[in-house]
């Protein structure tokens, strides 16, 4: 092949240094570039941006300084302050505790949780989509009925029946159980893009350059619907927030002295507190809004970036 | 067609096998049993060994587990330990309200989301359309919980316009007065619950319009000379609808899971709020049963999904 | 009806396109006439404008997203100065038109009868019988073999040939003077290929309409058209009837195009190739030849500053002088083209 | 028959409330009988509609059946004492060992069917059949003659009831092995206080009773007001009912309606209900009472409840062969100062002040003021005393070593005391973990159990095995029946006692309780005062808080009294407009 | 011996139906169909659309499960998987696709997409692996600048190119092209025409040409077979299928395609639409009771044709089969 190429073309390895520098060039950007030349391009998705990932370096950095179990001592003589007196910015709950400080703490817990919920059942729901998506046959067939089954549980009773076995639940465990069930949804729609991407000729070229499945899946599929990955991780991020808050207010999450935004907006299960005590879960349930928000307009723009046509950024 | 309903259901069976057991089992592995919570010093402990024997909550799980099944077959889900009284028939009474307040809020979601989308995606890019947007991602943000607590809050107290629990009202006379109360009782849980579940249908239809309104197939219908709204009501709307209705269905799951908070947060006693009262009860018997319903129930939805969506698409119509 | 005269007259006209606030020309300055009983054929390259000419003459660009210029005349109205009501008078009646992909062109939850008799809803006082009837009518002379069965099924039951002829239907349900056919073809076999365009012939013959056929296939064109405009970048660069274009090419672009055909004599011969690309929406030259670059062995004084259309025979039309000077390099010199 | 009887005036309570409610500005007003005296149970989950009390095992089922009667046998006085003239008279022959039950002739059954001896026998084959449903039955019943065999199947009815006029008759006698001085209260584990309609579900197997048409959908009652409707798990209304035999109904109409603790306070304060169904326990807590205090057209009223919270020490286990409680000298609180220092540490008296607001206080002993004769006023319980405390810990030998932050055993080891507690309101919750932060002041390094509170069934799954390490003490609540006898809840062979906290005194005070001596009422409420002095000085289980039974009232109900020796409860409301004040 | 020999080849699809959903009848893609490849030529395969081209190239280039049959390369059915892994068949059997921009990643730099085959067969240093990526770009007329584009930076003629350099990467012996040429416009498909040709010129590659464009498979084309119906109809050099077609099916689908000679459209169209009575007619004969095609029969020692034998017979009489 060499000599046969070397025949035929007028390039020569005394070329290759000035061909490639050339080519450098004129490279494409790479796609997280194209990201970030979209976010500059759109000001709300810069704010949007800025925000979350200030909220969480803040909430990670912030509760390092806080001692969580003498933050969540009670101290009866605070019993629902108001905000601004007594020195508690936000008040305090119940418990004579600083809300402005369960908020941060409860802040990281609630955002380690979503963060680890999302790795876990996205990389899960991922490789499942992914795996099942590409082969057909048995590996399908029998990867379809455990979707089949997933769909069929009562997501939020099952939830609920673990909970009550496991005694000793913590925030890890915790994340670990919502994860058994979140991670269909994002597995289903990967699913189907891979579906109808290995149908496509790249897929069987590879297969003819002699490329491995495994290599087929992750190298050449995998990238192609990365940004659809990336949408539904962020938008299950957003929406994972929510899970544990709901689960909170039912009686079967955290534990009340392990702070979260759940276990604050769960304060608003008592109508006294809606009105009198607002502040035990208004900051909390504002939070979460804002957060959500955020994260789900971030992932608009990311799938703004994605899909060419509808791009804003310059074409950098 | 029918072949295929009946083929899908018999596939669904050894799920719903599956399901059956891996609930008993987690039910029988919840600390406590049905008589823990009745400790009261008037209860004798040898009666409660008494009536735990009786029930043969210390048979093997596998033991309970057929006996169990055995009752399934002759339709006995059992008593209700706490109740007293057959699962069936607890269940039956709350399965009632829970599908009627279901119903209802997918009736209201449906006249809420409908409108909304086909506004939004017909002025696409538009202020409306903008409004409409902000309004469902605000929202998909809210836990569904805030958004019944501060419902209930400021139009069952404050304003004192709907009942704020119960599902109908004690002094209601039979007939025409108890179904006006009846339905006093679901409207404002409808109303919320539709306003929550409006936002993936807005999503949805929208996108799914403005697919419509690109297609190749609406540009033939414009050059037949058809004129704009009867494009929209014929071809556009027809067409997103329908995948629409399908959603239905799958929704059904959705439902079931914010029975559980409309429930509670009303006290209506529905399926959702037997649920939590049966697992602090431990009333086994009840929890399996309506994890197991409600699994079915979730099944039932993609059927019926699917079933809609074979009937209305005749690309997939199975003959 | 019945005369040779022209009844569309497009004038001088051009549309842009809105790309991120801009506007650019898809198509400039176009002029063309179609006249009953005859085939107009477009021909040119990917890209080259023929589907927005279609597209505008039938109304059917986004005025919020196009700037239209120019006058289409159509039996005296001008169709550009037409609101959305206006317009559909004519869409559908007096304009009939035949897309590409005849699957997705179908609405696929309609039945094909649906989609024929709908066209006659808004532009015909038939009773159902009777539109009943001219659905079977129009199934038949398009040549479907069992009108019935077709007319009461779905557009994914039927074959890509059987759709075409349906969209035909459509297209003369109400006998037209003018039927727009948008490639009416490209996706189909040759066989059935052959078995439209006769079908869309034998159409014209018996309405006496006008066809404007759009295709980028040559041997279509030389088979079915009367008259033929090239177009290229957005303009017409020729413009004649078959036997002028076919058998004495003027523009450098005719005879490239016919050029690149494989042919049958010079079986084992390497194929003509135009040098370049089609310049995109963008990145379109505004004045000069638009194929001066592709041709750059031409000096460039043989291109006009500002290229007109010379008429070279009778109905026989150029753009550009550049014509008279224009040989192909091997012409001179017996060389490889690549 | 209103009474301004008071029982307040034995408890620590901050505020004083009155058992009655004489509504003196309307008493000039007029009854009217157009108006719907609308009542809230308080409760989070439906009521599960069984009438029968015998089969139900919860106060939700009481409450919402109220109205009826509840088919009670007997008039009581303020201390729960029997009394004649209820539905039935009550006499004890200690020689014969017999209870005589005479009907009162007029009484009939909200059919109209006469109330009869066999009504009243009935009651005792539901409670005692080998296939009930009811969790009623107890041990202390075989001291009927016949029981053990009806009880076991053996017979088919029980040969220690007679009828003296026959089945349809008016009296019943029982005749019982050996008699009991609780016998003479209300509430006693000998004598059933209600009565079953025979006639009516003679029909239905006492298994199913419970789901029979006749218990759920058309009960009969004995009481002042016939069920009209019962909506299934949330309501049921009332009228008069005609055949009553005592104090004829005064409103048109009752209804009571479940709401749910979270909503009871926006309920009461957007005047959707008059008031509460009444609870021994007390349906409202603290936090209600601040939020409602001050409730216009509402006036309060309340008695100490029927109940108290307590700490417990794990001290020994159960030994299920003799079935009986051992102490266990080995176990980690056995010794006694330490369990008085942890007592001591503890500051309830504040955090009944701060979460109580008012209508809780600190229980100073371990029977509520409700018995007024038994209660002991001038117990002192343990108030917080840190000194004394640290004292304690300090003599016992529980000293912090080598430079520890925390106080070892005697021996020296480490010393980690396990609290076990329910899941809870914040409230509660928050006040844990002020007990904890108290334990940690004297330097007792004390842990939740788990971590945190643990849900109410995996907290009793816990505390009812034989024996368990998991929880060195914990924080429970016990609410009572109206008879105070201590045997079922500290006797040595009592499956409640499960801190399992036995010694040769306490076992003989509690007999005292029950024995000869006891027929006297004087004897008897020493013996009470004596054991609950033995009780608080041992520490073995020690009382937390006692409550208020309390309830806002609307201005328009008249003749509202809680006091136990208003019998005709229900016949004695009226209302003074058709609408809501 | 030739380089692929393909015998009796066949791809069912399951066609899935009733109650338990159990295979009840399948689509017979590609139904029995046997043609050798020679080295170093270019066969054609034409057929109407859905006669079965794209399955039986698959099946070569190892892409399809194959029913039943053989398809033979240095003496060993490479129908089987570890056949084609032990021969390591596609460092010999490429492919070139329609579709140019679904067959290459949308999300892959030209040069991964054209050091794709190189890295799983050759394992070159990093620059080595430039070098050729570059020489072969540059063979198939491309700038260098190329490399860290991406495919949708490219028009269809230059990206069809870039699977052409990504099929010779590995210097295969064996090309299938796919209707390569198909969705591109006349000059771009020139251009593509002529470097297949010139790189088969330079290498000696043989390729499996499929198209449905007469036209293109006569430039391209030494040996010709026709495909109808999931069988060959007929097949033969260019000579016989163009000047001497036989089958009803060839000769109908010759008659269809386009003339560009103006002057004679009309004596064209009588005469297609002559053929086109003579198919409907004759239909039946040339087709069995099923619908499906005869075996070949060979007719020259280069030219079978699917006949009846009844015409064959009737043929022989007429001189026409040589013996
Ligand atoms: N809606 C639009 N917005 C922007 N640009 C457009 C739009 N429609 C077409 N174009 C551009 O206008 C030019 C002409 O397009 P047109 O579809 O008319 O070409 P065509 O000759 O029909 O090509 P083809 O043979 O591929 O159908 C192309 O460059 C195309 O990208
Ligand atoms: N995966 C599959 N499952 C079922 N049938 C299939 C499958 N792939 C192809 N077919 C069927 O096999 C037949 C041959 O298909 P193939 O793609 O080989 O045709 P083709 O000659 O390449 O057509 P075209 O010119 O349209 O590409 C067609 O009828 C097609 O519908
Ligand atoms: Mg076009
Ligand atoms: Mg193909």
């Amino acid at each position: 092949m060499e000599e046969n190429l070397n025949r035929h073309s007028r390039i020569s390895a005394a070329d290759l240094e000035r061909l490639s520098k050339e080519a450098q060039q004129e490279a494409t950007p790479s796609s997280a570039k194209i990201i970030w030349s979209e976010f500059k391009a759109d000001k709300p998705a810069m704010v949007a941006l800025v925000i979350v990932v200030a909220f969480i370096l803040f909430v990670m950095i912030a509760s390092l300084f806080i001692d969580t179990p003498k933050m969540m001592e009670t101290n009866i003589m605070n019993y629902n302050t108001a905000p601004g007196t007594n020195g508690f910015i936000l008040g305090a709950d119940t418990g004579g505790r600083s809300i402005a400080q369960q908020l941060i703490v409860g802040s990281r817990n609630s955002i380690g949780i979503a963060i680890g919920l999302t790795i876990i059942s996205s990389t899960f729901g991922i490789c499942w989509g992914l795996v099942s998506g590409y082969f057909n046959g048995y590996i399908d067939w029998g990867m379809q009925r455990v979707y089949d089954f997933m769909m069929m549980l009562p997501m939020t009773m099952m939830i609920i029946v673990l909970v009550t076995i496991i005694r000793n639940y913590n925030a890890v465990t915790l994340t670990l159980i919502f994860s058994i069930f979140y991670w269909e949804g994002t597995s289903r729609l990967i699913r189907s893009r891979t579906l109808s991407e290995s149908e496509k000729d790249y897929v069987a070229a590879a297969k003819t350059s002699g490329t491995s499945n495994f290599k087929i899946i992750f190298k050449e599929i995998m990238p192609n619907i990365s940004s659809l990955i990336i949408v539904d991780t962020t938008l299950s991020f957003a929406e994972n927030i929510g899970v544990e808050t709901g689960l909170s207010y039912l009686g079967f999450g955290l534990p009340i002295h392990t702070p979260s935004l759940g276990t604050l907006i769960a304060n608003a299960n008592d109508p006294n507190n809606i009105t009198q005590y607002w502040w035990t879960w208004l900051p909390a349930a504002l939070l979460i809004i804002i957060l959500c928000l955020s994260i789900s307009y971030i992932g608009q723009v990311v799938r703004r970036s994605a899909d060419a046509s509808q791009r804003q950024g310059a074409e950098a | 067609m029918w072949k295929t309903i009946l083929r899908r259901i018999l596939i669904m069976i050894p799920e719903v096998i599956i399901l059956s057991i891996l609930v008993f089992l987690l039910a029988k592995a919840m600390p406590g049993d049905p008589f823990t919570g009745s400790i009261n010093p008037r209860s004798d402990p040898a009666q409660i060994h008494h009536l735990m024997k009786l029930n043969g909550l210390y048979d093997p799980w596998y033991q309970q587990y057929w006996n169990w099944v055995v009752h399934l077959f002759h339709g006995n889900l059992g008593n209700s330990y706490q109740y007293q009284e057959p699962v069936t028939r607890l269940i039956g009474s709350r399965a009632v309200n829970t599908l009627w307040l279901a119903l209802f809020t997918t009736i209201l979601t449906y006249c809420f989301a409908l409108p909304m989308g086909m506004f939004a995606a017909k002025h696409e890019g538009k202020l409306p359309d903008s409004i409409i947007r902000v309004y469902t991602y605000v929202t998909y943000c809210i836990p569904f919980f805030v958004i019944l607590v501060i419902g209930v809050w400021i139009f069952g107290y404050v304003l004192g316009w709907f009942p704020t629990t119960g599902s109908i009202s004690s002094t209601a006379n039979p007939g025409i007065q108890t179904i006006g109360s009846r339905f006093y009782h679901i409207l404002l849980p409808g109303i919320l619950g539709a306003l929550f579940g409006t936002v993936n249908v807005v999503q949805y239809l929208r996108s799914e319009v403005i697919d419509a309104k690109r297609s190749d197939y609406v540009r033939t219908a414009r050059s037949k000379g058809v004129p704009s709204k009867d494009i929209y009501r014929h071809h556009i709307f027809r067409n997103s609808l329908l995948p629409i209705a399908a959603f239905a269905g799958y929704s059904i799951t959705g439902l079931l899971n914010g029975s559980l908070f409309t429930e509670t947060v009303f006290s209506y006693p529905g399926m959702g709020l037997l649920f939590i009262n049966s697992i602090s009860y431990r009333d086994y018997t009840v929890i399996t049963a309506l994890v197991l319903i409600y699994g079915i129930l979730n099944l039932l939805g993609t059927l019926l999904s699917d079933i809609i969506l074979s009937i209305v698409d005749p690309r997939i119509r199975i003959q | 009806m019945g005369s040779n005269s022209e009844f569309l007259n497009i004038k001088d006209v051009s549309t842009a396109f809105k790309i991120k606030g801009k506007y650019y020309d898809a198509i400039s300055h176009i002029n063309l006439e179609v006249h009953h009983d005859e085939i107009l054929a477009i021909v040119g390259e990917s890209g080259c404008g023929k589907s927005t000419l279609a597209t505008t003459i039938m109304g059917l660009h986004d005025p919020s997203e196009t700037k239209i210029t120019g006058k289409v005349d159509f039996e005296g109205t001008d169709l550009l100065q037409l609101d959305e009501n206006g317009y559909n008078q004519f869409r559908g009646a007096k304009i009939g038109m035949i897309f590409q992909d005849p699957l997705s062109a179908l609405n696929p939850l309609k039945r094909i009868e649906d989609q024929i008799s709908e066209v006659m809803n808004y532009h015909t006082k038939f009773t159902a019988e009777q539109k009943h009837q001219r659905v079977l009518e129009l199934l038949d002379q398009v040549g479907i073999v069992n009108p019935k069965r077709t007319a009461h099924q779905f557009p994914h039951e039927l074959s890509g040939g059987m759709r075409q002829r349906v969209i035909i239907a459509i297209a003369i349900a109400c006998k037209p003077d003018l039927i727009i056919a948008d490639e009416p073809t490209t996706a189909l076999d040759v066989t059935i290929q052959a078995q439209i365009l006769d079908v869309l012939r034998d159409i014209q013959k018996e309405n006496h309409a006008g066809i404007i056929l759009i295709t980028h296939d040559l041997g279509v064109v030389a088979e079915t058209a009367d008259r033929v405009a090239v177009m290229y970048a957005g303009q017409i660069v020729e413009e004649g009837s078959a036997e002028q274009i076919f058998d004495q090419p003027k523009h450098p672009y005719t005879r490239s195009l016919l050029r690149s055909m494989p042919q049958l004599d010079k079986e084992n011969d390497d194929l003509y190739v135009i040098k370049g690309n089609v310049p995109s929406l963008q990145k379109m030259p505004t004045d000069g030849d638009r194929f001066a670059p592709r041709i750059p062995w031409l000096p460039d004084d043989a291109h006009e500053a500002e290229p007109s259309m010379h008429e070279v025979d009778d109905g026989h039309i150029v753009r550009c002088t550049c014509y008279k000077s224009f040989t192909f390099p091997d012409e001179q010199q017996g060389g490889a083209t690549a | 028959g209103c009474s301004n009887n008071s029982s307040s005036e034995s408890s620590d309570a901050a505020v004083k409330l009155s058992t009655a409610y004489n509504n003196k500005a309307a008493t000039n007003k007029n009854a009217t009988k157009n108006g719907t005296l609308k009542l809230a149970i308080v409760n989070n989950a439906p009521f599960q509609g069984i009438t029968d009390p015998i089969l139900a095992s919860n106060a939700e089922d009481a409450e919402a059946f109220a109205p009826g009667g509840q088919n009670n046998l007997f008039n009581v006085d303020k201390n729960y004492k029997i009394i004649d003239g209820g539905l039935a008279n009550q006499k004890l022959d200690r020689k014969a060992k017999t209870a005589t039950i005479t009907i009162r002739k007029d009484a009939k059954w909200s059919n109209g069917s006469p109330v009869t001896a066999k009504d009243v026998e009935y009651a005792y084959e539901v409670l005692g059949n080998k296939e009930t449903t009811s969790q009623q039955y107890s041990s202390d019943f075989e001291d009927i003659e016949g029981m053990t065999e009806y009880h076991k199947g053996k017979a088919d009815t029980i040969s220690g009831i007679t009828f003296p006029d026959g089945e349809t008759g008016k009296v019943a006698v029982i005749h019982f092995k050996q008699m009991a001085p609780s016998m003479k209260f209300s509430g006693n584990s000998y004598i059933w206080g209600s009565i079953e309609p025979y006639e009516y579900i003679k029909d239905v197997p006492i298994a199913k009773l419970a789901s029979s048409e006749q218990i759920r959908k058309n009960p009969i009652f004995v009481g002042p007001y016939k069920l009209d409707k019962v909506v299934e798990g949330e309501s049921t209304s009332w009228s008069p009912n005609k055949f009553y035999y005592g104090k004829k109904a005064q409103i048109g109409h009752i209804t009571l309606n479940v709401v749910s603790m979270n909503n009871i306070d926006k309920a009461l304060q957007s005047k959707k209900y008059d008031t509460v169904a009444p609870s021994v326990a007390g349906a409202l807590g603290g936090t209600d009472y601040k939020n409602l205090k001050n409730l216009k057209g509402y006036s309060k009223v309340g008695q100490p409840a029927l109940g108290y919270s307590y700490f417990a020490f794990n001290l020994g286990h159960y030994d299920t062969k003799t079935g009986k409680n051992v102490a266990d000298p080995n176990k980690k609180m056995a010794n006694k100062s330490l369990r008085q220092a942890m007592m001591y540490a503890l500051n309830v008296d504040q955090v009944s002040k701060k979460f109580g607001n008012g209508i809780k206080w600190r229980a100073n002993t371990l029977l509520p003021p409700v018995f007024n004769k038994y209660y002991d006023k001038s117990a002192k319980g343990y108030p917080l005393n840190i000194k004394k405390a640290n004292k304690l810990l300090d003599d016992a030998g529980y000293k912090k070593r080598n430079g520890s932050k925390w106080r070892s055993d005697p021996k020296g080891k480490k010393l980690v005391i396990y609290f076990g507690a329910m899941t809870s309101s914040a409230t509660t919750e928050a006040t844990y973990q002020d007990y904890l932060q108290q334990w940690h002041k004297v330097g007792l390094d004390v842990k939740y159990t788990s971590g945190k509170p643990v849900e109410m069934n995996s907290f009793y799954d816990t505390l009812q095995k034989p024996e368990q390490n998991k929880m060195d003490i914990w924080l429970g609540a016990w609410s009572l029946s109206s008879e105070p006898s201590q045997s079922q809840l500290y006797g040595d062979t009592a499956a409640f006692n499960m801190g399992h906290f036995t010694t040769a005194k306490n076992t003989k005070l509690i007999n005292q309780m029950n024995d000869n001596g006891a027929w006297n009422d004087k004897t008897r409420a020493k013996t009470f005062k004596e054991w609950q002095e033995y009780m608080n000085n041992q520490a073995g289980v020690v009382g937390e808080q006692f409550n208020y039974a309390w309830q806002p009232v609307n201005n328009r109900v008249k003749g509202f009294d809680l006091s136990p020796a208003n019998d005709e409860f229900y016949s004695n409301l009226t209302l003074t407009s058709s609408k809501l004040k | 011996m030739s380089l692929v020999e393909i015998k009796d080849l066949k791809v069912h699809y399951p066609i899935r139906s009733g109650f338990w959903n159990r295979i009840t009848d399948s689509v017979k893609a590609v139904d029995g169909i046997s043609f050798n490849i020679e080295a170093g030529e270019t066969y054609g395969l034409v057929g109407e659309s859905g006669s079965g081209k794209s399955t039986t190239g698959k099946s070569v280039v190892g892409l399809e499960k194959v029913t039943s049959g053989s398809v033979m390369y240095k003496g060993k059915d490479i129908t089987k998987k570890s056949n084609r892994k032990s021969l390591d068949y596609n460092h010999d059997v490429q492919m070139i696709f329609q579709d140019s921009l679904s067959s290459l990643n949308p999300r892959k730099r030209i040069e991964d997409i054209i050091a794709e085959p190189l890295r799983n067969f050759e394992h070159l240093s990093k620059d080595e692996e430039k070098l050729r990526v570059l020489q072969l770009l540059d063979i198939v007329g491309l700038d260098a600048d190329a490399l860290y584009k991406y495919p949708h930076q490219f028009s269809g003629g230059q990206r069809q190119r870039i699977g052409v350099a990504r099929a010779v990467a590995t210097n295969p012996k064996l090309i299938i092209a796919d209707e390569p040429v198909s969705a591109l416009d006349l000059s771009v498909q020139a251009q593509v025409l002529n470097f297949m040709k010139k790189i088969q010129r330079e290498f000696g590659i043989s390729y499996l040409f499929i198209s449905h464009d007469l036209g293109v498979v006569r430039h391209m084309c030494n040996n010709i077979a026709i495909m109808n119906r999931g069988r060959l109809v007929e097949i033969g050099t260019r000579d016989d299928i163009y000047n001497h077609p036989m089958h009803i099916y060839t000769k109908r689908l010759l008659a269809a395609i386009p003339e560009t000679n103006v002057s004679q459209r009309a004596e064209h169209r009588a005469q297609r639409l002559a053929v086109e009575e003579v198919y409907r007619e004759q239909q039946d004969k040339y087709y069995d009771k099923d619908g499906q095609a005869y075996p070949l029969v060979q007719i020259t020692p280069t030219h079978s044709v699917a006949l009846p034998e009844d015409l064959v017979e009737q043929l022989k009489h007429e001189g026409e089969v040589q013996a």
